[in-house]
């Protein structure tokens, strides 16, 4: 196992670099020249070029990008120029918003969607598959911002039983925290439940057809037990691997949601940054979500190895 | 070119022939599988040459080393009069590579689902270029009669054919150029019984008619009886006997072989000898002496740290056991 | 040798054979119900655009200041927004940008999956750097990547297409190199090897036809996450440029009225709802039918 | 002890039902062995695992009667047939590396079988299964509990499966192709097990098999099966000795010989016809040499040839009739 976790943080390292690399192209592909940006309208040309000297956008591209990765290894990711604060700082401060979002969005994806897909594996082709399954396609059809507004329609400014908008950190009061994240994160969630119902009923079906199951019923164990012992541990391996897919996309998805509910989360920041042409920041947020996700896909690739006899040994 | 060939002179020679296969998941320790180890032989114009043994013995990487499908790890491979390995060895290939084919074990896999019968059958010609669409129809046409099939065929796709039609089919495109020797890994075993016969048949026929030769890979002892001229007897990757087909079954000399012959099902009542103990090891780490010493009923101290080395014990007839140095 | 008997399943075919494989798969696709609906949904709302300007005004940008806010009526059937501007008419033409942008995103990040797949299943040594490259891309949420790159590449139709089809190639060419990867083990492929055959051969006339069959199942679930993303980034006001209607931001328009004025953001989001789940019916159909194992992922 | 009457399967496909196996009559005393014997498609497997019902409900249509120590196995209730799985009647399957579960330890699985039926608890069941795993001659034992059944040869893993199949002592043991995906040399050490296991502990056992020498070498009574029917039934001497019905003759005649020289192989012409589109009359007259008008016209019946030896074979029948 620890060459394991060696191996893989091994080969995470070209990733994070290409990550960084990638992000450094990106910004490089600009219309228009950062410096006049940055400068200012009223600049004029002395104050332009003293901006470009600044950030070093006279020297070669190379130059730059070796600029760009030396920095990023002393953990400098630019600084901010709508914010005038480290890019760094400045997500770092909007994280806990972002992740908690996210996270508790995940805690309700695993379970529902994992019980409803299981559900409608089991109960194949019957009204109660049916009726999951057509659900589970309504999340994956129904663009969450919309639902969004829908939903502070109704539970906000009709019912008025939840905030409609704004974020309390836990540290505050836990509850207020809750509160202020459970519609945000349901709406978040509704994709990402369809996704897994979907996926986790075709791992189950897959599963359900195999040697294994035939030879557990041949020895005469109960449905029952078939289904929640030698299936269902099975269907999970599968579930594992995409998980990691998951909470990448639900804080992709939070994006949306955080401009929705007034969320003062690293969506927001990055969304405020593009329309302030805030590029630095632009460039760090991207980067350090990237690095986030392949910390995550480490992370579970080491679950699944856990969990997975065939993996964990050799 | 057909007419150059010598029947005296081998149009195949293998010697000391090896391929490792590097193992083991990534981010794991690496190992070094041999799966062929020093294989060494010939085969003649118009013989039939049975390779058998079990699973991991290596019988079919040699087969994909003979056709340029796999690259050797080491030893020479000679076709025709051409060396296909070492540093010129893809240019020698590509000269003789019309006068070779392979017939593959599952008749569903070998065909792509999206082609026609003709298509599939004419695909050495259009790779080979220079033909005319009448001359390659024609030939598609005398191909598929060759093997027994209708002509109207030529237009249908694999998955109308059951699985004797389609390995007729599989060894129709390997007639197509005409070649001088054929692979055949296991040609017939995923085959029912029946069509096992036809198939056999089939093959023998085309042999007759055309001087084919071929290397046949087989599991199934009584298969490669019925097929072969002679026959190599492999296990864990080496050759342990190596012999004319009557030799080898009325007179078995490694234990290798006297247990596979005597571990065959067969309907006479009576008592059984013990089966043979034991399954192929892993030849991941092989044994210092010899790859069957765990498992054989006759080893003594010799055969744990001395591999035997194959040598003639009667006229035509090789085995790699220390049993037989003495003699 | 008595083989030659004609196998009763073409004995009964009286087309030439490719036809009648084509004419079974259509028909097996059409008795499955997910897709028929599907099918069905999607027709009608691409009839729908391409109809648009008999089925409308056909002014999408036509402002009525007397018929702000009109609520949905006889004369305006979802209504009409803050500038007088009729829904109807502007939900139609924008699924012609939104379906536009679905589409063209969709293929070309199947065309670009495809090569990069193919290539990297095909030449082994590649495969390393090209799938580190992938997993970077991958690292980033694909509305995320679509985010920056159409930052990047400036509001513009075009730039959201190239960038959803960036988002979504790495997903596009795992699959197909995990399909390839299976093909090109294939007995077939040695058979074409054993002759010679080049590696453009085997690749464009053995392998990437019998991939075709998840390309084809994964390019209809992305187009169906494409019209989702367009949304979102149109949504998020880095999308098309207003006053281009796009169901996206048709929706953005209407949310600071959505209280009052619900039909704004009502219905092009039934729309986009309506088009991603016909898509996704669709993409049902033909999982079931051309690549049952195929799991859903794109 | 096993009586089956007239049973049939069809499978749901495409264009409607499809009979895979058409009534099929045979019985099976106590601690005998039986050999079912076919091609593909011949439903010798569809045979097997109709016993213990183990096709999947959707999609399945059985007819006729199972009868077992008296009871109607196709007619029993689900939670009474989950009672006599593993407990009265076992199976050991054809592919041991796909047939046991992945994610659990083999002890674990051994040993469900008896938490089952005998109501042990896991510290006696994983007991009880080292004791079976010695029984199937995995060594070490004790050890070997805690693998996960990719840690083992395909051998071990037969073992595994015949383990699991006796830990309860069924009276009934059916083999469903157990050595078609083994090496020769394993394959015989496994066959060799199965008839030691037979004689201690005094089950009956079905072993179905495409290969003829199998079956012969393993069984008393051998049943031959031809596209979904019976066509033969007979002791397994009589079989090889002489094979009444065409089909099993040729059957015979084209297994290539270990033991001699034999330049050409006897082919029984034509193919198996395909499960949709049999003849009208008997399935095999087609590819049949002593084929005669009638046997194209009506399906022939399954009937006695001498004593203990049924066929479906109305030529060879009146063939025999003066003598007998």
């Amino acid at each position: 196992m620890p060459r394991l976790i060696a191996f893989r943080i091994a080969q995470a390292i070209p990733v994070m670099f290409v990550v960084a690399v990638l992000t450094f192209l990106l910004m490089h592909m600009l219309p228009g020249d950062p410096a006049t940006l940055i400068a200012g309208d009223m600049a004029d040309q002395d104050a332009i070029a003293q901006v470009r000297r600044d950030l070093g956008l006279d020297r070669p591209v190379l130059a730059q990008l070796w600029l760009w990765i030396t920095n990023l290894a002393q953990g400098d990711f630019g600084k901010s120029l709508m914010l005038n604060q480290p890019v760094a700082e400045a997500v770092w401060e909007r994280l806990p918003v972002t992740l908690s979002l996210a996270l508790v969005a995940f805690v309700i994806t695993i379970p529902v969607g994992i019980v409803l897909g299981v559900v409608a594996a089991v109960w194949r082709d019957t009204w109660v598959d049916s009726a999951v399954m057509f659900l589970a396609l309504i999340g994956v059809s129904v663009p969450n911002f919309w639902i969004a507004i829908l939903s502070v329609i109704l539970f906000s400014v009709t019912l008025g039983w939840l905030p409609s908008s704004g974020y309390v950190p836990m540290g505050t009061d836990f509850w207020r925290w809750l509160a202020s994240l459970i519609q945000p994160a349901t709406v978040l969630a509704l994709f990402q439940i369809g996704y897994l119902a979907r996926m986790t009923r075709s791992a189950m079906l897959d599963v359900l057809d195999q040697d294994y199951i035939r030879t557990a019923r041949a020895k005469g164990v109960s449905p029952r037990k078939t289904i929640l012992k030698h299936a269902f541990r099975n269907t999970l391996m599968q579930v594992v691997t995409v998980s990691g897919y998951i909470l990448s996309l639900l804080i992709g998805g939070s994006v949306v949601i955080e401009q929705i509910f007034a969320m003062p989360g690293i969506g927001r920041l990055l969304v405020q940054a593009i329309m302030a042409r805030d590029y630095p920041v632009v460039q760090g947020t991207m980067l350090m979500l990237g690095f986030a996700f392949v910390f995550i896909n480490i992370v579970i690739d080491l679950i699944y190895a856990y969990v997975d006899p065939r993996v964990r040994y050799d | 070119m057909k007419d150059t060939t010598d029947p005296a002179v081998p149009i195949i020679r293998v010697r000391n022939l090896r391929r490792d296969f590097k193992v083991g998941a990534r981010g794991r320790g690496r190992g070094v599988l041999r799966a062929v180890n020093d294989a060494s032989f010939d085969v003649m114009p118009g013989e039939t040459l049975g390779v058998v043994g079990e699973s991991g013995s290596g019988k079919s990487t040699i087969g994909r080393m003979l056709v340029g499908l796999l690259p050797a790890s080491g030893g020479e491979i000679e076709l025709f009069g051409e060396t296909i390995t070492g540093p010129l060895g893809k240019r020698a290939l590509a000269r003789v590579r019309h006068r070779l084919q392979f017939v593959f074990q599952d008749p569903h896999a070998a065909m792509n689902p999206r082609m026609r019968i003709s298509d599939i059958i004419a695909e050495p010609i259009d790779i080979q270029g220079g033909w005319s669409r009448k001359a390659r129809a024609d030939r598609v046409s005398e191909l598929l009669d060759l093997v027994g099939l209708s002509a109207q065929f030529a237009d249908r796709f694999p998955h109308e054919f059951s699985g004797g039609q389609r390995q007729r089919i599989v060894i129709a495109r390997a007639l197509a150029l005409d070649p001088d020797f054929i692979v055949c890994d296991e040609a017939v075993a995923a085959l029912d019984v029946s069509m096992q016969a036809q198939v056999i048949n089939l093959l023998m026929d085309l042999q007759d008619r055309l001087g084919l030769s071929y290397l046949f890979i087989a599991h199934d002892l009584a298969v490669v009886r019925a097929v072969s001229t002679r026959i190599a007897v492999l296990y864990a990757g080496e050759i342990v006997e190596l012999s004319g087909k009557s030799a080898l079954y009325e007179d078995p000399r490694h234990p290798y072989t006297q247990a596979l012959l005597a571990a065959i099902p067969r309907p006479e009542v009576g008592v059984r000898k013990p089966p043979i103990r034991g399954e192929v090891p892993s030849m991941l780490n092989r044994p210092a002496g010899c790859a069957l010493c765990p498992r054989c009923p006759s080893a003594f101290d010799r055969c744990k740290t001395e591999a035997p080395a194959l040598r003639e014990v009667a006229p035509g007839h090789s085995v790699a056991c220390h049993l037989y140095d003495g003699a | 040798m008595t083989d030659a008997t004609v196998p009763p399943a073409a004995a009964r075919a009286p087309l030439s054979p490719g036809a009648a494989r084509r004419r079974i798969l259509m028909r097996r696709l059409w008795r499955h119900r997910s897709f028929r609906l599907g099918a069905v949904i999607l027709l009608v709302i691409v009839l729908m655009a391409l109809a648009a300007p008999l089925l409308s005004n056909g002014e999408p940008t036509k402002m009525n200041l007397r018929a702000r806010f009109a609520p949905p009526s006889a004369d305006f059937i979802f209504g009409a927004d803050n500038f007088g501007r009729d829904i109807f008419t502007r939900v139609l033409y924008g699924a012609r940008i939104s379906l536009w942008i679905g589409f063209a995103s969709a293929m070309l990040a199947a065309a670009g999956g495809a090569l990069v797949g193919l290539a990297s299943a095909w030449y082994r040594r590649l495969d390393g750097v090209i799938m580190r490259i992938m997993d970077a891309l991958l690292a980033f949420p694909a509305i995320l990547l679509a985010i920056g790159i159409n930052a990047a590449l400036g509001p513009q139709v075009s730039s959201v297409i190239i960038a959803l089809a960036a988002a979504y190639v790495p997903r596009m060419a795992r699959i197909v190199r995990a399909a390839a990867l299976v093909v090109r083990e294939l007995d077939y492929v040695d058979a074409a090897r054993v002759s010679g055959a080049s590696a453009g051969r085997i690749i464009f006339r053995h392998i990437l036809p019998n991939c075709l069959a998840p390309l084809i199942v994964s390019l209809t679930f992305v187009f169906a996450y494409a019209i989702l993303a367009e949304a979102a980034l149109s949504f998020l006001g880095i999308g098309p440029p207003p006053p281009q209607p796009s169901w996206g931001n048709i929706i953005a328009e209407g949310r600071d009225y959505s209280v009052e004025a619900w039909w704004i953001m009502l219905f092009p989001g039934l729309a986009i709802s309506l088009a991603a789940l016909g898509t996704n019916l669709l993409g049902d159909g033909l999982r079931d039918v051309l690549d049952p194992r195929l799991k859903i992922e794109a | 002890m096993l009586q089956v009457e007239n049973l049939s399967v069809d499978f749901r496909v495409d264009s409607g039902w499809i009979r895979s196996v058409d009534e099929v009559s045979f019985a099976l005393d106590a601690q005998s062995t039986l050999g079912i014997v076919g091609e593909s498609g011949s439903g010798k497997s569809v045979t097997a695992l109709s016993i213990l019902r183990l096709h999947a409900r959707r999609n399945t249509r059985m007819t006729g009667r199972i009868v077992f120590d008296g009871e109607d196995l196709l007619a029993m209730p689900e939670r009474r047939l989950h009672e006599m799985r593993g407990r009265d009647i076992a199976m050991i399957f054809q592919d041991p590396m796909h047939s046991l579960n992945p994610v659990l330890t083999i002890g674990d699985q051994i040993g469900e079988t008896l938490r089952i039926h005998q109501g042990l608890n896991r510290a006696a069941a994983e007991k009880a299964a080292a004791g079976l795993l010695d029984m199937v001659r995995i060594p070490d034992a004790k050890r070997r509990v805690t693998d996960f059944p990719h840690q083992l040869s395909g051998g071990m893993r037969q073992r595994v499966m015949i383990a699991m199949a006796i830990a309860c002592r069924p009276r009934l043991l059916i083999a469903d192709e157990p050595t078609t995906a083994l090496d020769v040399t394993v394959q015989a050490q496994i066959l060799d097990l199965l008839r030691d296991l037979r004689e201690e502990i005094g089950m009956a056992v079905i072993l179905i098999s495409h290969d003829l020498g199998l079956v012969a070498e393993f069984a008393e009574r051998v049943l031959v099966m031809y596209a979904g029917e019976l066509v033969e039934d007979a002791p397994a001497r009589n079989i090889f000795e002489a094979p009444a019905h065409p089909y099993s003759e040729g059957l015979l005649k084209a297994i290539p010989s270990a033991d001699v020289d034999m330049h050409r192989l006897y082919a029984i012409p034509g193919r198996i016809p395909d499960p949709g589109d049999r003849p009208p009359g008997c399935n095999f007259a087609p590819r049949c040499a002593l084929a005669q008008p009638a046997c194209s016209a009506t399906p022939p019946a399954l009937d006695t040839l001498a004593p203990g030896h049924r066929i479906r074979c109305p030529v060879r029948l009146a063939a025999r009739e003066p003598a007998a």
